[in-house]
């Protein structure tokens, strides 16, 4: 092989050798592009956003109303009018459905939200002291797996006032438990890792250890059980109106929705359909987005 | 290991003796008594009741009078269902709820850890993305939907098997599965995103450096181990699947405690209340303190006292 | 000449219970750290070795405050570490280093926030400030401002070790004790590591506790170096010394074993061997706690044991051979 | 393929479901409608209720009333029998009663025998047992002396807790006879054989009972079911051969499958107003709001006809015992919806248009019919009215101490009668009734209702409570809505049922014809 | 005679969000019966990857096997079916992997892990493989090896861990055992027992062993060849003595340089290779160790070197074997 021998000229370096690897991003803007990359996860947070843009705003749009009666309509098959048909008093299905999303959308992020607060802080608190702290929080948790969960909620709607607060009140009391048990479990495995001993030795706080260390070092097992709290939560809402908490009738949620349905399931499959799958698809994409925000938020995973 | 169990005995008991007080209080505070009914009943025939089940006591004695019983294992009577003793209900429905938690229990293991441990085999595949599509399914439809579904095409359309109704085992096919979807779902996701861990483990390399079919890989490196956390689970979920769902129960008029778990409450029944929520109570910490024995069989590192070591 | 010691030990212990009764009262320790004494003096290295398992780590963890010692006392520039010190300002004045830098780097912060962390902690600096104190520690360690961003999964090794290294130094501590701080690393990552130990150490007149398995790399930096096993110090000396007069049985196991790399060398090497395994921490072995894998044991041995005698020159051995 | 569809071509077995678990089978200590079914087929009392709901000759075959209507001779048949082979005695029923009023007992029920001298003062402690006006005059001749003239006596003791109880087996067992199948007894047509709490009872025929050649059935099952679609589930899958009650929203295709059945019910629902507190003291709001309501709409397009729209207060089902005629077609309808009207009333109340009104709420227990209609009744008032009305379920027992404590505006509520005189209805609405929580008050009702108590006068007490119930109706005390219906299906090869308006299905001479 | 292994121009990829991963690239060498390979090179230069490759343990995705021939005994193993690998693992070639504490299952007892291979490929019966265990375990120096085999790996330390997984790669007799850094985090002690356990079977057994470690001072105990890899490619391979006092790659200088050496008399400063080994998603055009060679020339930065063979077993990719390139003479090193 000819090499011509200007080739073997040293090649001249200015600075240390050192190689830009790859472009630098903070911790969201890297989380971000790594969803960005998983379809199934953005498919999941473009439906939840069309969900909650129609919920919205689509109301906006319709010269009906959710509670709009007319009785001679009543159990109107799927039409060009009605694209998701109507109920027993003929109210308009597709509407009760779009309003229903307000209700069950902001019972699912208030939800994930009482998780996130009392649920990963009680868990985080109790695995991060550990000890005795652990045990007597561990055994409040345990006491409150106990009680029945009917009796302290006809209490709270003997005490409140009808309204979504006191279904948040309500699912502020116990909807938490998993979660707390699941942070603690993870906290009490994290907590011995070398970063957070190494946190210690530079004078880190207990709190600030928790909260900047233990927390975000959680966010996997934290997401998962979130994707679950959401629709249980949403069904709870139902069983809770049931009892008399929450909003009151003409306005329903997708899970009053859904339980009324199945009583004329027989008659009319439809009025358990629409709910049902409005349901399902809002949850397929929050565990699509979750598994996919789990994936991103961690540096680490590179696939 | 007996330590360790006398050791969770007794802050388990302590947990019961509060569980049992703000239960008493709360069930005394929320309104209504065991005998309003919607007819008014004359004052004097109320006092009779209410002296003969002793309700007019002051509340502290009723409550001191209830847990002298307890200490005997005697639940009282039942407010409702009257001559029956709440020992009696638990005592009949209690196998019936168990027998029914049991099969859906076997059919969620049956089904979810083979999903799962398919679903990450094929991570990515469309059999990971169809198992995990119906896992969501199966959490995201609450089981009274499941059940009027499964009645609708089994029992009416096709004639399989019978509606509702306790019997033989044709009886048991469509609440069992009702019963098992949402475990089965969450098993199934569990045991997924633990297969995945311990597929990324060392010694599923080793195992297969050493020249195991990929079969006996599987079997006896990864999915035993993936099952450890499923285990977990398991315990206080069989908790609650084994002491009956009501929502199940009723559709399916299964005779089963599930039921009497929120009747009771419906009905003011306050012995049976405080019965089924202790038996209850009790069946959590045992399965949970199984649970915990369990463990070290399962996984060496694990000491009873749940720490890791090594 | 003498100065007085940056960091006196005396009688340092550190027990950690190996099982508890039915009241969760302990019935058996495991004396990881069993009455160790030594001095360390300003910009000095002392290197600590043997062993996996004898008690370095624990000795280190214990001489920061991770672990609340059982026994004894650390005198840290003259002032008692459990009274003299408030939690906060004995993190500025001490730091560590730890033996896995993947792990002890968490792996959801940028490196700026790690190195920026203790620096918000003690309130050293906000703002640009901040941000300047950042880019002038990494450039101290060999690495670039850009790297700020990034994540401790992007890095080298080497470059791991040098945040750690950045976020020890952050606080402009006096002395630092780094556990391992190059064992998982390969070697010319070491060199670089050790290289930037040095150098800072010139610099800012810091003093280490050197923690290693490789002796040729504690040789390399140390002052002195002392010799751990099951939890005692058997053998402390000048570094020259040690290597080339070891007195004790289980020092000179250890450098006989050392590879060299190379192998005229290697092939003529002879090594002496130990016998057993390191007997088990909860139930040590009376006496001398080496015997049972000394090939040189007496029936003394089994019944007192050796105490840490100076033999003059500043060379501490624990050895009944030694007495004669 | 559900099972035993072929168990009632061979052998005449009907499964029948009327709801779910009875409290107790003991007859001093129920309260329920379902319990009342199931003790039908197992006891009988003195008189039982024939297709027309009149009493007739039941464990009594004859009785002789004195001249004052104040003392009953009751004869009971010589071959009654027990399920064990006992005879029933005059001594029986004696005791049954005795128990019945006993305070120690705590009997719910206790006040159905009210009527009988002394019997309210046993029960509440102020009498002795020896006192009450029950005897039996041998084995087989019971005498009962009334309190005041009574009416519909014979009525009450066709009622389940009237029932006799085998006072040999009681006073052995003590109170858990009822409980166990083996120490169970009872004189009606079956014979109860198992019982799977919360599942099922299982009966046969009685082979002591005096009348057993008409009781065709050799099997009978009840179905304890608590929920409508389930039973409609069974039903369809050919594991029940009678179904009360189906949901309302299956109602029309059953009805077009021509399954679905409709009988009478001495029900009516009804809308009350909290006549204390205003606007609904006010009588003119009250009849704003109960006219402006469109009955029609509610039983055709909501209930789907299986209710019938109420007119007035006292539903269709008792018989005028003198013209024979129902009691209600005899008076016809007190009102009709009138928005016009309503309108009017509202704004000469001084609300025109609803303006100036409080914030109202309605307040219904958690049900769907109760709901689907408060959503129509509220769409109603806001488009008929201009009314704004808030409705808000509630769990059954808090609904219920709201409404007992007055802690309410308007509210959903349903009244069953208890016996087949218009009376249970008539002495609802009294000042002081235990069950007027609305706290209707009007003396006028009160007087032509006291009169008419303690009257034996049929055509007095008949025209005192059509006068009543129009005072009522003016001053719309409440807003009725609709007079309730048996609803039930029943498979075509299930013959001879008879069907109380008071909810009671009386399977005696039921047989199943394929 | 043929080589034992023969691996020729191996390229191994793995697909990430990021990219692809050109793990390993052109490696090609060569073990013989009975013969010690070394391969040493910085972390993450592909060194377990090759290994794992001859294994046919690539986790794939994301890694594939992009070209090359892994021929064993003449026959090559990337053509053989998952049934055939089977039989060949564990059996005739057996691995001892990075990490004794995680390669490891925790949950099975030492004996059955070390038995399983024996019931498997010697079709032994489980008693009898659990009797060899026991002797294998006492092979390789575990004391009481009859009460050991019952203990889970978490009762072992951490060199007894590393010993048991020696005695499963050698239970079936393997006539290749490739030992990936079996002695990285052990303390000095220990070490030297596993060494000298892995000579004894060189000369027992005739054993061909592959040896991968970043310790230069371990490789030169054991092995006779040694391969010197950077960035997923072959930089310098040969005699041990070729490569320790005949380097010819200014990365094997630096990497020789760097090591502390016991003997060395005064303090110095420890040398040291510059910059930071590249990143296998954007490797460097041309010579992967340019950016970091003080000898780099224009053409490094433009063109693949090719491979000089310097002897017959001594060869080097580097420019600077080029004769137009010019000479430069190694600096004074430590030997
Ligand atoms: N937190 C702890 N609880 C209980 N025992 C511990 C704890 N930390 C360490 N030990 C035990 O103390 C002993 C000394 O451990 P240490 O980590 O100090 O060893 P080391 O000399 O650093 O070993 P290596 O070289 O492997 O790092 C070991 O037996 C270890 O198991
Ligand atoms: N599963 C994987 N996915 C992506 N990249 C991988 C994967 N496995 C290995 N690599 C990459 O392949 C390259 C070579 O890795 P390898 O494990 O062979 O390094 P090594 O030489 O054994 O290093 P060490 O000395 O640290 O063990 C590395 O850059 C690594 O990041
Ligand atoms: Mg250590
Ligand atoms: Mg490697």
């Amino acid at each position: 092989m000819q090499i011509s021998p200007d080739l073997f000229q040293p090649v001249v370096r200015s600075g240390p050798a050192d190689t830009v690897v790859r472009p630098s991003t903070t911790y969201w803007q890297d989380a971000w592009r790594r969803l960005k990359k998983n379809k199934m996860a953005m498919a999941g947070l473009y439906t939840i956003l069309v969900i909650a843009l129609i919920a919205v705003a689509g109301p906006w749009f319709s010269h009906i109303s959710y509670s709009d009666q007319d009785l001679a309509l009543a159990n109107h098959p799927p039409d060009s009018q009605h694209w998701f048909g109507t109920d027993n008093l003929g109210r308009d299905l597709f509407i009760r459905v779009l309003y229903g999303a307000r209700i069950s959308l902001s019972i699912g992020i208030v939800a994930s939200l009482i998780n996130l607060t009392i649920g990963v802080l009680y868990g985080g608190i109790a695995g991060f002291f550990g000890g005795r702290v652990d045990k007597i929080m561990m055994n409040i948790v345990d006491v409150l797996y106990g009680i029945p969960v009917l009796l302290y909620v006809i209490l709270l709607m003997v005490l409140l006032k009808p309204g979504l607060s006191n279904i948040f009140i309500a699912l502020g009391i116990a909807y938490w438990l998993r979660m707390a048990r699941i942070v603690r479990g993870q906290i009490l495995s994290l907590k011995e890792q070398e970063y957070v001993l190494a946190a210690r030795t530079i004078g880190a706080g207990k709190w600030r250890i928790l909260f900047r260390h233990l927390l975000p070092n959680s966010m996997g097992p934290i997401i998962i059980t979130m994707t679950l709290a959401i629709p249980e939560a949403i069904f709870t809402e139902a069983f809770l109106s049931f009892i008399g908490l929450g909003v009151s009738a003409p306005m329903a949620s997708w899970g009053v929705l859904a339980s009324e349905g199945v009583t004329s399931l027989r008659s009319y499959p439809f009025q358990l359909f629409f709910p049902a799958l409005a349901i399902s698809i809002t949850m397929l994409a929050f565990n699509f987005l979750g598994d996919g925000l789990r994936d991103a938020l961690d540096p680490r995973m590179r696939r | 290991m007996l330590k360790y169990t006398l050791k969770h005995l007794v802050s388990a008991f302590l947990v019961l003796l509060v569980i049992i007080t703000i239960t008493f209080i709360l069930m005394h505070a929320i309104p209504g008594g065991p005998f309003t009914g919607e007819k008014d009943l004359p004052p004097a025939i109320l006092k009779n009741i209410q002296d003969r089940y002793r309700l007019n006591d002051p509340l502290w004695k009723q409550y001191t009078d209830y847990l002298t019983h307890l200490a005997h294992w005697d639940f009282g009577p039942s407010f409702k269902y009257q001559g029956r003793t709440v020992n009696d209900i638990i005592g009949e429905s209690f196998p019936v709820s168990f027998e029914l938690g049991m099969i859906s229990i076997a059919i969620s293991v049956i089904i979810g850890i083979p999903a799962g441990v398919v679903a990450a085999l094929r991570q990515n595949k469309w059999q990971d993305y169809a198992t995990m599509f119906f896992a969501t399914i199966g959490v995201a439809v609450p089981n009274f939907v499941i059940a009027a579904v499964l009645i609708y095409f089994f029992a009416i359309k096709l004639e399989l098997f019978p509606a509702a109704m306790w019997g033989g085992p044709e009886y048991m096919v469509l609440p069992s599965l009702a019963l098992a979807g949402m475990p089965t779902a969450f098993i199934a996701r569990l045991t997924r995103s633990s297969m995945l861990e311990i597929l990324g483990q060392d010694y599923i390399k080793t195992a297969r450096s050493k020249g195991l079919p990929e079969y006996l890989v599987m079997y006896r490196h990864a999915v035993k181990n993936a099952l450890i956390p499923v285990v977990t689970y398991i315990g206080p979920m069989a908790a609650a699947i084994l002491t009956g769902s009501f929502v199940v129960e009723t559709m399916f008029a299964i005779p089963g405690l599930g039921r009497y778990y929120v009747t009771s409450i419906y009905n003011r029944d306050y012995t049976t209340i405080l019965g089924v929520t202790i038996f209850y109570s009790i069946l959590v910490v045992g399965l949970n303190l199984a649970v915990d024995l369990i463990y070290p069989l399962l996984d060496p590192r694990i000491k009873l006292d749940g720490k890791k070591e090594g | 000449m003498k100065q007085e010691p940056i960091l006196k030990v005396r009688n340092l212990k550190k027990y950690f219970t190996a099982g508890t009764d039915f009241l969760g009262r302990p019935t058996a320790y495991l004396k990881a750290v069993d009455n160790v004494s030594f001095d360390i003096y300003p910009g000095e290295t002392l290197g600590l070795v043997g062993e996996s398992g004898c008690g370095k780590s624990t000795t280190g963890r214990t001489l920061i405050r991770l672990y609340t010692p059982t026994a004894g006392d650390i005198i840290f520039q003259g002032k008692s570490l459990a009274t003299g010190f408030a939690e906060k300002t004995l993190r500025r004045e001490m730091q560590m280093i730890f033996q896995d830098p993947y792990a002890s780097l968490n792996p959801r912060m940028t490196v700026g926030d790690i190195i920026g962390e203790p620096l918000n902690i003690h309130r050293l600096a906000a703002g640009s400030e901040r941000t300047e104190r950042i880019i002038s520690l990494l450039k101290l360690v060999g690495l670039n401002p850009e790297h700020a961003n990034r994540f401790p999964h992007e890095f080298s090794g080497g470059q791991r070790q040098r945040v750690g290294i950045a976020r020890a130094l952050a606080v402009n501590p006096s002395f630092i004790i780094c556990d391992e701080p190059i064992s998982a690393l390969d070697v010319s990552i070491q060199a670089q590591v050790v290289n930037l130990l040095e150098q800072l150490q010139r610099e800012l007149g810091l003093t280490y506790l050197f923690i290693a398995h490789d002796l040729a790399m504690v040789k390399h930096i140390s002052n002195r170096v002392a010799v751990m096993y099951l939890g005692k110090i058997v053998e402390l000396a000048k570094t020259e010394e040690l290597y080339t007069q070891p007195l004790h049985p289980y020092t000179l196991a250890l450098l006989s074993a050392i590879p060299i790399p190379d192998p005229y060398i290697e092939s003529k090497r002879e090594r002496i061997r130990l016998e057993g395994d390191v007997p088990n921490p909860v139930n040590p072995p009376s006496g001398c706690r080496f015997r049972t894998r000394c090939s040189y044991a007496m029936d003394r041995c089994a019944e007192e044991e050796p105490i840490l005698k100076d033999l003059g020159n500043g060379h501490l051995v624990a050895c009944h051979l030694k007495d004669h | 393929a559900g099972c035993g569809s072929s168990a009632g071509t061979k052998e005449q077995a009907l499964r029948i479901e009327v709801g779910g678990e009875p409290e107790s089978l003991d007859p001093a200590k129920v309260t329920g409608v379902p319990e009342s079914n199931y003790q039908l087929a197992l006891f009988e009392g003195l008189t039982a209720l024939n297709d027309k709901d009149m009493p007739v000759p039941a464990a009594a075959e004859k009785w002789e009333i004195s001249p004052d209507g104040l003392k009953y001779i009751f004869h009971i048949r010589p071959n009654a029998k027990w399920s064990n082979g006992d005879p029933v005695t005059a001594q029986d029923f004696e005791f049954a009663w005795k128990r019945l009023l006993n305070p120690a007992t705590a009997a719910q029920y206790a006040y159905m025998l009210y009527p009988i001298k002394n019997a309210e003062a046993y029960n509440n402690n102020k009498a002795t047992a020896d006192q009450v006006g029950v005897k039996a005059l041998d084995d087989k001749t019971l005498e009962v002396t009334l309190e005041k003239p009574t009416a519909y006596f014979l009525a009450v003791v066709a009622h389940n807790s009237t029932y006799p109880v085998d006072k040999k087996v009681v006073e052995a067992d003590g109170d858990n006879w009822a409980n166990n199948v083996k120490t169970f007894v009872g004189n009606g047509p079956f014979k109860l054989v198992n019982w799977v709490h919360n599942s099922k009872l299982e009966m046969v025929k009685n082979d002591q009972y005096w009348d057993k050649d008409k009781v065709k059935l050799n099997k009978l099952e009840w179905d304890l079911v608590e929920v409508t679609t389930t039973g409609l589930s069974m039903f369809e899958n050919n594991q029940l051969d009678f179904m009360w009650d189906p949901p309302m929203t299956e109602v029309p295709r059953l009805q077009k499958e021509g399954k679905f059945k409709l009988g009478k019910y001495l029900g009516t629902y009804y809308y009350e107003f909290n006549n204390r507190k205003a606007p609904f003291d006010n009588p003119k709001v009250r009849k704003a709001f109960a006219l402006a309501i469109d009955r029609n709409a509610i039983t055709k397009d909501i209930l789907k006809g299986t209710a019938t729209p109420a007119t007035a207060w006292i539903p269709p089902g008792f018989t005028d015992p003198l013209t024979d005629k129902d009691f209600r077609e005899e008076q016809g309808a007190l009102f009709q919806t009138d928005v016009a009207q309503a309108k009017k009333l509202l704004a000469e109340a001084g609300y025109p248009d609803g303006q100036g009104l409080p914030p109202i709420t309605l307040i219904y227990n958690t049900n769907d019919n109760n709901k689907a209609i408060a959503e129509a009744v509220q769409e109603m008032w806001r488009k008929n009215l201009g009314v704004t009305v808030t409705i808000q379920n509630q769990e059954w027992k808090v609904f219920l101490e709201n409404r007992r404590a007055g802690n309410f505006q308007v509210a959903r509520a349903g009244w069953i009668g208890d016996y087949t005189d218009p009376m249970t209805f008539g002495d609802y609405f009294l000042s002081y009734g235990g069950n007027n929580w609305g706290k209707y008050d009007n003396p006028a009702y009160d007087k032509l209702i006291e009169a008419a108590q303690v009257s034996n006068d049929q055509k007095l007490r008949m025209q005192n409570m059509h006068e009543a119930e129009k005072i009522l109706i003016d001053d719309m005390g409440v807003a009725p809505i609709y007079f309730y219906n048996y609803n039930y299906c029943v498979k075509p090869y299930v013959k001879g049922l008879v069907l109380s308006a008071t909810g009671r299905v009386n399977v005696k001479e039921a047989y199943i014809q394929k | 005679m043929t080589p034992l292994l023969q691996i020729e121009d191996l390229a191994v990829s793995f697909d990430t969000y990021a990219g692809e991963v050109k793990a390993v690239r052109q490696v090609s060498f060569d073990v013989q019966q009975g013969e010690a390979v070394g391969i040493v090179g910085e972390s993450g230069c592909g060194k377990s990857v090759t290994a794992h490759s001859i294994m046919r343990l690539i986790p794939t995705p994301p890694g594939r096997i992009v070209q090359g021939k892994i021929l064993f005994n003449g026959v090559d193993l990337l053509k053989k079916s998952a049934k055939e690998m089977e039989t060949i693992r564990g059996n005739e070639i057996g691995m001892i992997f990075q990490d004794p504490m995680t390669s490891l299952n925790p949950v099975l007892t030492i004996g059955l892990q070390i038995a399983e291979a024996l019931q498997l490929h010697q079709n032994l019966p489980r008693q009898a493989a659990l009797t060899r265990a026991v002797e294998l375990l006492r092979l390789v120096g575990i004391p009481c090896p009859e009460d050991r085999v019952r203990n889970y790996p978490h009762q072992f330390s951490g060199g007894m861990r590393q010993r048991a997984m020696i005695a499963m790669a050698l239970s079936c007799n393997p006539k290749l055992l490739i030992a990936d850094e079996p002695t990285t985090a052990l303390d000095v002690t220990i070490q030297a027992q596993i060494l000298d356990l892995m000579k004894n079977l060189k000369s027992q057994f005739n054993t061909s062993i592959i040896l991968i470690s970043h310790d230069l001072g371990v490789v030169a105990g054991l092995c006779r060849r040694i391969v010197v890899m950077y960035a997923g490619t072959v930089c310098e391979a040969g005699s041990i003595r070729d490569v320790f006092h005949n380097p010819q790659h200014p990365y094997t200088w630096g990497l020789l340089k760097s090591v502390p050496r016991l003997d060395a008399q005064q303090k110095q400063q420890l040398a040291v290779i510059d910059g930071q080994p590249p990143d296998l998603l954007q490797p460097p055009a041309g010579c992967p160790f340019h950016p970091r060679c003080s000898y780099a020339m224009q053409v490094c930065t433009e063109m693949d070197p090719q491979i000089t063979q310097i002897s017959e077993e001594h060869r080097v990719k580097c420019w600077l074997q080029h004769p137009g390139a010019p000479k430069v003479w190694r600096e004074a090193a430590g030997s």
